[in-house]
């Protein structure tokens, strides 16, 4: 009790807490990177962060692109699928411009170049919907960008004689690792690395200039425009920051390095709309909230494909155990789907949101200031209804 | 700010088959106190739009110092040097006044030097009497509040014409003080006000010159008193419910 | 309030870590068993993308067989019974997700040899795990040539994996062509020479149609070929398209799978186009769960299909009694992956006792290869192997490894709501059971 | 059973001449208490009534009769889409066909399409011309007649009317038929002379199952006409819908066999009000405790808000049907007991023929359904106080309020409403398609096209919006280059309509402007 009372008050105020967040941070950084490194731990469970990894580079940059800069897309997947197609496409046949005289072989291309490659590619792509999309907002751009996703799934699908179709396109490996373990290690740390620098790199644009203006249009895009934000450019800017992310994110993960190829099902709307729910249940607000929301839901999700519901001591169920096992089977996605209803409406910045925002110490900032406008309240008018 | 310049030429704007402004033509070249009335759609708040670019005009052009803005983008009308306020306020709800405040400043200053435009960002705050509420978030402020936050916006993007759609309208009478006194270093600063609002009152103890628009077309143009017995001004007033 | 808000997610967060999985096994009363068990992997679709009612159709057979063995006192090994557990991981029909989860199985799981897949994308994508850490497995499913073919000729990059001593991949379903070859020959005896493929865009429907269309114009058959998408509902412009033609074909054969094929089979009935006098038509193995065919085709009659597996005359008293529990379990007939499940995990059990070993995978798989055995499906034996390793020239490469007699059959119904299992054996003729290698729409045998 | 040329004693019922005597005296009276200010000539009416009624029947005379002024619109389409479809056949067996497509490409097409659409704005706003329009008429302009339109734009300028786009955009498509019927002379839907059997059995293949795509599209541009929010979920409630029938018409019919030990089957068409009535009642609750918050001012950006919740909804329905009802396809019974209905061959001249034409029974009986149904919720918004409210509220919450609609309560009605649409049309489909829990997600993509290119918010743009893209569908996997591509693009030509008329005109064919 005296610990925490102690604990407390050291907390109490916003720059204690946020230095005690920046070491809850740092530890959790430093479990990551020691985890491979735990002799108890399968290849498998590896496998799996590095899946969560790619999961939450996806989400986190949703959040940027949709909750950041209020850009409501479905078509992160098809960005993050050309990165990936683009990247396997070049390594395997290489680059022919024929009426130009151009021709590059494939074998001059390197994986780190074909993924380069598709990045670009995915941002070019990124430059053109987002120029598309300047006059679309809210339900319409979100049902164009369904339709942009689901017309490049098809035609992944149904040109198999370039793409693969459902069998996929392998994409040239980026590492070539004999040893499996040693493979695992050096695809782990790269993915985290990846997770990492693109969280920085987000972080940084969140926070600069621009990530001001991206919130100002995402508040009111015509208010901002009239205070001198050019939504235009920056509108189109984040289209392009965010396909070349998920683009580059794609092309690594499937260059050998989460799996050994793509398939055009990666790219359905199902699998887009789980990005978003691991977002929404994150904190579409934070790029940090959505990462955690993208790790911490798939493997809910994985650990609840059974239930294990013990029974008080004593009773037993008729085969004698003390458990009933629950296969959850499709009860688990539903049961997602009410935990992301119920967040949107109850929490709406995300699950993750509170301890976030306990650990910036916002909220005692804005005590202060609720109380501080209190105490001058003598003012009539109320607050407006929301600007909508 | 010494050179002002704007030319609005015979400018229209049509929605289906409402005409909303007709062919309105009208200039500022110095830093006037300038009043729009008009009653109730008479086009105050379209030709407003229309001049800061939110939408484009149907026919004919405005010039700002010089540049033709009619059919530019809205930021584009701004960075020119023509600000505006909203009839509705538009805050930015999720943005502490703080951040409110350094949005125009960091868009119209792209390199400046953040803290030295957040201590501008204050000064402004203190002149307008929101000082306090600095990190609040501005869904919390009050409607008289948010108003002055506007008017604040306005000033880190050091506009040489503002149009000020309706800012006495639902604001306690101790913050319209503040407005009152706020237009007045404005005007003495050397800009053109543009003041739109249904307040005879305050419209004819500010103004300099009056704009009566009709039915979106411009009826008189000229000092308040000639325009107080403008018989087509008496007209439009009388010959419609006026509201307010 | 705030603090409220930060405590309730908290819990709400610790309360769903906890609920960790736990594996249960079950007592049973009869033998004596070790107390460790032997611990089988299992491989399918349990959740979208995946083509979850096969899914949950294999994990029911897999566990059925876990079930019969243990009953049967489990794997004998030097005396001591042991128990059998399958594990069956959700590929979600995705290679990645196969790939992550037959790592969890051999890792976590420690399984000492896998069943499944369902999707053969997955298990091209799962075979060079299972080869690199030395897993005996034995598919039930996939169809693609390469499974078993890569056993001992390079695919997609990936060497042979018998380059390097030992195979242990084993496939018990037909290879597609096995399949294609069949029907194929059957129509050519009927001397259709016109053919209209209806093809869903996948790894199953392409290849399939692919090596049908290639026997064809090698008899000198024209072929159009349609591709369609899965999920596709409305099919009628595309089969107007035919009706359009000015002659009708001869065949329309059809390559989809599941609710998409039934909705296809219906409306080309309902339209008119097929089976009609002049035109046959040719469905697939799902056409056999005749309640759910009959459910969703109420027109269908007189449409052939092919069946892969035994064909309901040859069931053995023990492939009754496993289509009685499946029919209680889900209502329908038993398809013929889940018998080939349940039987994979029998061949593995066998081999075990055989090999005297759970773990030793070398012994392991030599005992598969001498496997011979009598099981839902019939004998089952392997020609091409370690035992065996020159294929004589013109057998495909797709034999090794692979067992040569999936029974592929022509079924046709010749009456509406009838059974799988009473409808009529056309093809090949010895397993014939109605006399008639076609019967013609309107008639009966 | 087949009954022969039922279809023509169907067509005589549902169309036909005593439809367009009917269409004739009935249209020019309804236009009367209209204060449309383009007020069309009765004789305009009544053709447009003999017409609509001739070749339509009730689905004609309704639509123009709730939508008046889409009549010069349509007389124009169709004197065009004949011309067009004409002349093409003419030019096919005229030109070469080695020479049009690059001389079109230098020409016309595309690259000057995008010239146009970049420039010619330009130009209107520099010499302060009206640009209303410009930027459509110039990409359609450019890429119709290529350096023509260019020209004459740059230089006079003209004002740009709706007639202008029409006949640019038709001549376009006029080029890409002709160009297609050149290259690709085999094609059906242009080989042998006028292949018109082919093209009407397509189309109608398309009015059948796109009136039926217009009953679930209503429901999502009512939700969106009343709240302005487009629900995700709609897809879902219409499989459920299915289900909530499916189950139904099971459970009773086995209920009834056993209380009278006969066999009782139950035709589908009464588990329409039984998935309707369950599924209102979800859309409600659903509304009252999750959408209506946020018209309280409880939520901030709320557009966003409504995306997320409906779509998780959507996300909570479809896994837990998966769950209780399972991964195997289901069906009903199905409505009628006839297999097709068939207009049969009849040989005109010696070489040219006109049918036979196919119509799958419970397709027609479920289009049957599904227009009656749209008509009577035009009849409840037009005439009923109720519908009047909804759509007041629609028009202008606040104006409504003050006249004494409670908006709260028509919210909850219009999601309820659009619910109860999309469960009725997954009723009526569920004789007709296999069942799964998934089935949802290509309906749902469909009627998003649907509603935007009617234009959201408006009920006759919804039913017009589905008959287009249904005959769009149909002739594309019908007419499509390479007949082994064409079915699996079928979902594709959608889509491409969708994207085009989000970029060209976001408001649709009757959408409102948005301020």
């Amino acid at each position: 009790m005296a610990f925490f009372k102690r604990f407390e008050s050291t907390i109490d105020n916003g720059i204690g807490r946020r230095r005690f967040g920046y070491i809850v941070l740092g530890l959790i950084i430093l479990f990551f990177l020691w985890f491979p490194n735990d002799s108890s731990q399968s290849n498998y469970a590896k496998t799996v962060f590095i899946s969560g990894f790619f999961y939450a580079i996806m989400a986190s940059s949703w959040a940027l692109l949709a909750g950041i800069a209020g850009q409501f897309s479905f078509g992160h997947m098809a960005f993050m699928g050309i990165g990936a197609y683009v990247a396997g496409l070049i390594a395997r046949d290489g680059i022919v411009f024929a009426t130009l005289g151009i021709a590059i072989s494939p074998e001059s291309i390197s994986a780190i170049g074909a993924i380069i490659i598709g990045t670009l590619i995915a941002g070019l792509v990124g430059l053109v919907i987002g120029w598309l999309l300047l006059r679309l907002r809210s339900a319409y751009l979100a049902l164009f960008t369904i339709a942009f996703s689901e017309l490049f799934r098809i035609m992944m699908l149904t040109e198999y004689d370039y793409t693969g179709g459902s069998n996929g396109l392998s994409l040239r490996p980026l590492l070539q690792i004999a040893d499996v373990d040693t493979a695992r290690q050096v695809e782990y740390y790269l993915m985290f690395g990846l997770l990492i620098v693109c969280l920085l790199v987000m972080h940084w644009v969140a926070n600069s200039p621009i990530g001001l203006f991206l919130r100002a249009m995402r508040e009111d895009e015509d208010a901002a425009s009239a205070l001198g934000v050019n939504v235009v450019r920056y509108k189109i800017l984040i289209f392009v920051f965010t396909s070349m992310i998920v683009g580059l994110a794609g092309a690594v993960f499937y260059s050998d390095v989460g799996s050994e190829r793509i398939i055009p099902e990666q790219l359905e709307v199902l699998q887009m709309s789980l990005i978003i729910a691991y977002a929404v249940i994150g904190g579409m607000e934070s790029l940090v909230g959505a990462a955690a929301g993208a790790f911490i839901s798939r493997y809910l999700l994985e650990a609840t494909r059974e239930v294990v519901i013990a029974l008080p001591l004593g009773l037993t169920t008729s085969d004698g155990s003390g458990a009933f096992v629950w296969e959850t089977g499709a009860w688990r996605y539903a049961l997602f789907g009410v935990i992301m209803v119920f967040t949107l409406r109850y929490m709406r910045n995300g699950l993750l949101h509170p301890i976030i925002t306990w650990f910036s110490g916002r909220d005692l900032i804005m005590q202060e200031t609720v109380s501080k406008r209190k105490s001058d309240d003598d003012y009539d008018d109320q607050p407006e209804a929301g600007d909508e | 700010m010494s050179n002002i310049n704007l030319a609005v030429n015979r400018v229209s704007k049509r929605f289906g088959g409402n005409q909303a402004v007709d062919h309105v033509s009208f200039s500022v070249t110095k830093p006037e106190l300038i009043g729009m009335i008009g009653p109730n759609g008479a086009g105050k708040t379209t030709l407003t739009n229309v001049m800061s670019g939110m939408i484009k005009p149907t026919s004919g052009a405005i010039y700002l110092n010089g540049k033709r803005i009619d059919g530019h983008p809205a930021y584009d009308v701004t960075r020119a040097g023509l600000g505006r306020t909203f009839q509705i306020t538009r805050a930015l709800g999720r943005m502490t006044v703080l951040e409110n405040m350094m949005v125009p400043g960091l868009a119209h200053r792209p390199g400046a030097n953040r803290s030295a435009l957040e201590e501008r960002a204050r000064e402004i705050l203190a002149l307008l009497t929101i000082e306090h509420l600095t990190n609040e978030y501005s869904r919390a402020l009050s409607g008289g509040q948010r108003k002055l936050l506007e008017l604040g916006r306005l000033l880190m993007l050091e506009p040489s014409i503002i149009i000020l759609d309706e800012p006495f309208a639902g604001v306690h009478p101790r913050l319209q003080e503040t407005i009152y006194q706020y237009i007045h270093r404005v005007h003495e600063d050397g800009k053109a006000i543009i003041l739109i609002s249904h307040d005879m009152g305050a419209v004819f103890e500010l103004s300099q010159r009056l704009l009566v628009l009709h039915h979106g077309a411009l009826i008189a143009d000229g000092a308040p008193q000639d325009v107080k017995s403008d018989p087509a001004v008496i007209e439009a007033y009388l010959g419609h419910d006026e509201e307010d | 309030m705030k603090r409220n808000a930060l405590f309730i997610s908290l819990i709400v967060l610790l309360a769903m870590t906890t609920l960790l999985p736990v594996s249960v096994l079950q007592a049973d009363g009869h033998c004596e068993f070790a107390d460790e068990t032997i611990t089988i992997g299992g491989l399918a679709p349990l959740s979208a993308p995946g083509a979850v009612a096969g899914g949950v159709a294999m994990d029911w057979a897999f566990n059925q067989a876990a079930d019969d063995i243990n009953a049967d006192c489990g794997v004998q090994i030097d005396g001591v019974n042991y128990q059998i557990d399958v594990v069956t991981g959700d590929s979600e029909g995705s290679p990645e997700r196969g790939q992550a989860v037959t790592e969890r199985l051999i890792q976590e799981d420690q399984v000492d040899a896998m069943v499944g897949v369902y999707h053969s994308a997955v298990g091209l994508a799962t075979m060079g795990m299972l080869e690199a850490n030395q897993i005996p497995t034995v598919f039930s499913e996939p169809w693609n040539d390469n499974v078993s073919a890569n056993g001992i000729r390079e695919f997609d990059g990936a060497p042979p994996r018998f380059e390097d001593g030992i195979d242990h991949i084993f496939r018990i379903s037909p290879a597609s062509s096995m399949v294609g070859s069949v029907v194929v020959d059957w129509l050519l005896s009927l001397g259709v020479d016109d053919v209209v493929l209806i093809v869903e865009n996948t790894d199953y429907g392409q290849p399939a149609a692919a090596d049908e269309a290639a026997r064809f114009e090698a008899a000198g058959a024209t072929v159009s070929k349609i591709d369609v998408e899965l999920g596709t509902e409305d099919f009628v412009p595309i089969l107007s398209r035919i009706q359009a033609r000015a002659e009708a074909p001869d065949v329309i054969r059809i390559l989809v799978t599941g609710e998409t094929s039934f909705n296809l089979t219906q409306q080309m009935s309902e339209l008119g186009i097929a089976p009609t006098e002049d035109t046959i038509c040719v469905t697939n193995q799902f056409a056999f769960q005749s309640d759910q065919y009959w459910a969703t085709v109420p027109d269908g009659n007189y449409c052939a299909f092919n069946r892969v597996g035994i064909i309901p005359s040859l069931f053995s008293d023990a492939a009754v009694e496993l289509n009685a529990k499946y029919e209680e379990a889900w209502g329908d007939i038993i398809p013929s992956f889940a018998m080939a499940s349940y039987d994979a995990v029998y061949i593995l059990a066998d081999a075990m006792e055989r090999a005297g070993s759970s773990s030793d995978a070398a012994a392991i798989v030599a005992a598969i290869e001498a496997t011979d055995l009598e099981l839902s499906q019939g004998r089952y034996y392997f020609d091409y192997g370690a035992h065996n390793p020159d294929l004589p020239e013109g057998t495909p490469a797709f034999m090794w490894h692979q067992w040569p007699d999936p029974i592929v059959t022509v079924m046709q119904y010749y009456e509406p709501g009838q059974s799988g299992l009473e409808a009529a054996v056309v093809y090949p003729e010895v397993y014939q059971t109605h006399g008639s290698s076609y019967i013609v729409p309107g008639t009966s045998p | 059973m087949i009954i022969q040329d039922t279809l023509f004693v169907l067509w005589l019922l549902a169309a036909g001449p005593v439809w367009a005597a009917i269409g004739m005296f009935l249209l020019p009276s309804v236009n009367k208490g209209s204060a449309d200010k383009d007020q069309i000539s009765t004789t305009t009416l009544q053709i447009a009534g003999v017409i609509s009624g001739f070749a339509l029947g009730p689905l004609g005379i309704g639509l123009f009769y709730f939508e008046p002024a889409l009549i010069r619109r349509t007389t124009l389409s169709a004197g065009i889409v004949l011309t067009v479809f004409v002349s093409s056949q003419v030019l096919a067996r005229v030109i070469d066909p080695e020479l049009p497509s690059g001389l079109w490409l230098i020409l016309a097409g595309p690259l000057w399409a995008a010239l146009a659409a970049y420039f010619l704005p330009r130009q209107y706003r520099a010499v302060e011309a009206n640009d209303q329009n410009v930027l459509t008429a110039a990409a359609l302009g450019g890429f119709a007649i290529g350096p023509l339109i260019f020209g004459l734009m740059w230089q006079r300028t003209p004002k740009i009317s709706r007639d202008w786009m029409i006949a640019l955009g038709s001549l376009g498509a006029w080029q890409i038929y002709t160009l297609f019927a050149i290259h690709n002379p085999a094609n059906p839907c242009v080989a042998s002379p006028f292949h018109v059997t082919y093209l009407t059995q397509q189309t109608a293949n398309g009015i059948v199952i796109g009136a039926i795509y217009s009953l679930m599209a209503v429901g999502l541009t009512l939700i969106y006409s009343v709240q302005g929010i487009v629900s995700f979920a709609h897809g879902q409630l219409y499989m459920v819908g299915g289900y909530f029938s499916f189950y139904f018409l099971m459970h009773s019919s086995n209920f009834l066999s056993d209380l009278t030990g006969a066999e009782i089957s139950i035709n589908p068409i009464l588990g329409i009000p039984v998935a309707a009535v369950i599924v209102f009642i979800m859309g409600a609750l659903f509304e009252r405790f999750f959408l209506k918050p946020m018209h309280e001012g409880l939520i901030e950006r709320v557009s966003e808000y409504a995306i997320l919740i409906t779509f998780g909804f959507g996300f909570f329905i479809e896994y837990t049907t998966l769950a209780i009802a399972g991964p195997f396809p289901q069906r009903t019974d199905r409505f009628i007991e006839i297999r097709r209905f068939t207009l049969q061959r009849a040989q005109i001249t010696d070489d040219f023929a006109f049918g036979p034409i196919n119509i799958i029974g419970d397709r027609a009986f479920a289009m049957v359904v599904g227009v009656i149904l749209i008509f009577a919720l035009l009849y409840f918004l037009q005439r009923t106080w109720t519908g009047r409210a909804l759509r007041a509220t629609s028009q202008d919450r606040q104006a409504a309020a003050v006249t004494g609609i409670n908006p709260t309560n028509m919210n909850t009605l219009s999601f309820g409403l659009g619910s109860m649409l999309a469960a009725m049309s997954g009723a009526a489909l569920i004789p007709i398609f296999a069942w799964v829990p998934w089935v949802g997600a290509e309906m749902v993509g469909r009627s998003y096209v649907i509603v935007v290119l009617g234009g959201l918010g408006s009920v006759p743009g919804a039913l017009l919006g589905g008959i287009i893209v249904g005959i769009v569908e149909a002739l594309g996997a019908g007419c499509h280059p390479d007949p082994s591509r064409g079915a699996a693009y079928k979902e594709a030509f959608a889509l491409v309509i969708f994207a085009l008329v989000l970029l060209l005109k976001p408001t649709g064919l009757f959408g409102r402007e948005q301020t």
